[in-house]
């Protein structure tokens, strides 16, 4: 199984449930369980927001990008901004570390993400933007009725 | 996404529907925040049965509304918790300052 | 009410399904009926299809460019090959014409696109591809409860 | 998308669920022609109550199966066609050598 898809959206805070349907429906093609399911819109979802609330200050006019690519029973999902980048990687990826207190953030968004995923790499340039790459497996032996 | 209140006592109950994210997070935190100013509410509960998605925006949500409340010696306490968003609560350490019971008449009846 | 998003994604056939799943998401701010729903889903199909089979004669290492922008209550979509391209526009867009008969193409794509959609243009570049625009404006009068 | 057959006398019922496009229309094209020459069915009815999503492809396995059994004299019937089909179905003409009925009953007792 191989499969591709990318997609670009405005970082309208709307689009962070379209992005979830959007993976959630090219994944199906794996034919993950619900919990894997909801594992990777939770993923997406946190990736997403981030880039919209943290990338671009919520600048409607901006990009997010998403790459999905599926390759035997894994998918590997890219999402992408052109933003603020982040300084601190290490301190950024801290349970409960977050910028926009003010925002009722918890600084849970990348903990989520590394928790409900089988992998996720940070890569950021500070005023150029941020890239997450997570992977997934999913898991066929529930198939064997 | 779509909330529902009742008000037992100086209780706010509230019942969250459909996705809990960022995008709705705002005006969830202000529709509970004006329903616990005006009806002097002590503590809150969430109820979580109708809620089909949560990420992490769902746990600034919880715990902003937890520090509002504990001020004036309220609590708050989660019930019906699917296995996704137990864990999410989890992961954030939440259930050590947010009670968890399975169900609302369990909650009432703790407080 | 301002959204855009673009997609692309590989020309397999299983994509069908997902592009279609994709606009009516997208779509879904709109508050589109479900004949509404059902219309704007039929012509995406349609579109995508014609680039899989015609366009691509089913390569599926050749991707298909969707964009959807939003603007007030209409919706735009376009969906791009760069395949085979059309010679005579006039012939494809006839009702039962099809240059693939041997599949068992009903020669109503095209058809289907202007019935359901209010606008439909067709442009072509024989040997560099086809691109079709198409816009839907969602009824707001049903809102009147 | 999925297929049920029903075969009474020499009618071939095919139920169809989820959704009829290009992707599936050969698998369906194939299924369908293997159980009319395995059984020597005369008559082919479509039964689209099931079926959620249909485009043009859908159209040209129709008119397919009609082209099949028409040449043994058979008939193809279509039966409870939501609006959406129906609107498919006489765009193409189909309604024109395709007897609609509203229910099977109605497309067996024609036969
Ligand atoms: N796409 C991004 N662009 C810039 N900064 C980011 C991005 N994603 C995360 N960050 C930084 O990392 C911090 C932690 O992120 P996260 O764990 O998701 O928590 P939260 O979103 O609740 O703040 C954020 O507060 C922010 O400072
Ligand atoms: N994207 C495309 N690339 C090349 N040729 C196309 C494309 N779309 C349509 N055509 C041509 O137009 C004809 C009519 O298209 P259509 O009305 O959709 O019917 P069908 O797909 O059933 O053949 C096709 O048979 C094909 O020759």
């Amino acid at each position: 199984m191989k499969n591709y898809m990318e997609i670009s959206f405005l970082a309208k805070s709307e689009n962070e449930a379209f992005a979830r349907v959007v993976v959630a429906s090219f994944a199906s093609q794996l034919d993950p369980t619900i919990d894997e399911i909801a594992d990777i819109k939770t993923a997406v979802s946190e990736a997403v927001t981030n880039s919209i609330i943290h990338g671009y200050d919520e600048d409607e006019s901006k990009l997010v990008y998403l790459k999905c690519e599926i390759e035997d029973n894994t998918i590997k999902i890219v999402i992408e901004d052109n933003g603020n980048g982040i300084e601190n990687i290490e301190m950024a990826k801290q349970p409960l570390y977050t910028s926009k207190p003010e925002l009722e953030r918890s600084g849970m968004g990348f903990t989520v993400m590394e928790t409900f995923m089988d992998e996720m790499i940070v890569s950021s340039i500070l005023g150029e933007g941020t890239k997450i790459v997570m992977k997934k497996t999913i898991k066929s032996n529930k198939r064997e009725e | 996404m779509n909330i529902n209140y009742k008000i037992e006592h100086r209780n706010l109950i509230v019942e969250l529907y459909g996705e809990l994210d960022h995008h709705i997070a705002s005006e969830v935190r202000e529709e509970i925040d004006m329903a616990i100013d005006q009806n002097s509410i002590k503590n809150v509960i969430f109820d979580f049965k109708n809620m089909n998605f949560m990420d992490s925006s769902g746990v600034g949500v919880v715990i902003g509304r937890y520090k509002k409340v504990s001020k004036t010696g309220g609590k708050v306490i989660a019930v019906n918790l699917n296995k996704h968003v137990k864990r999410i609560f989890e992961l954030s350490g939440m259930n050590k300052i947010i009670e968890v019971y399975n169900n609302r008449e369990e909650a009432l009846s703790s407080l």
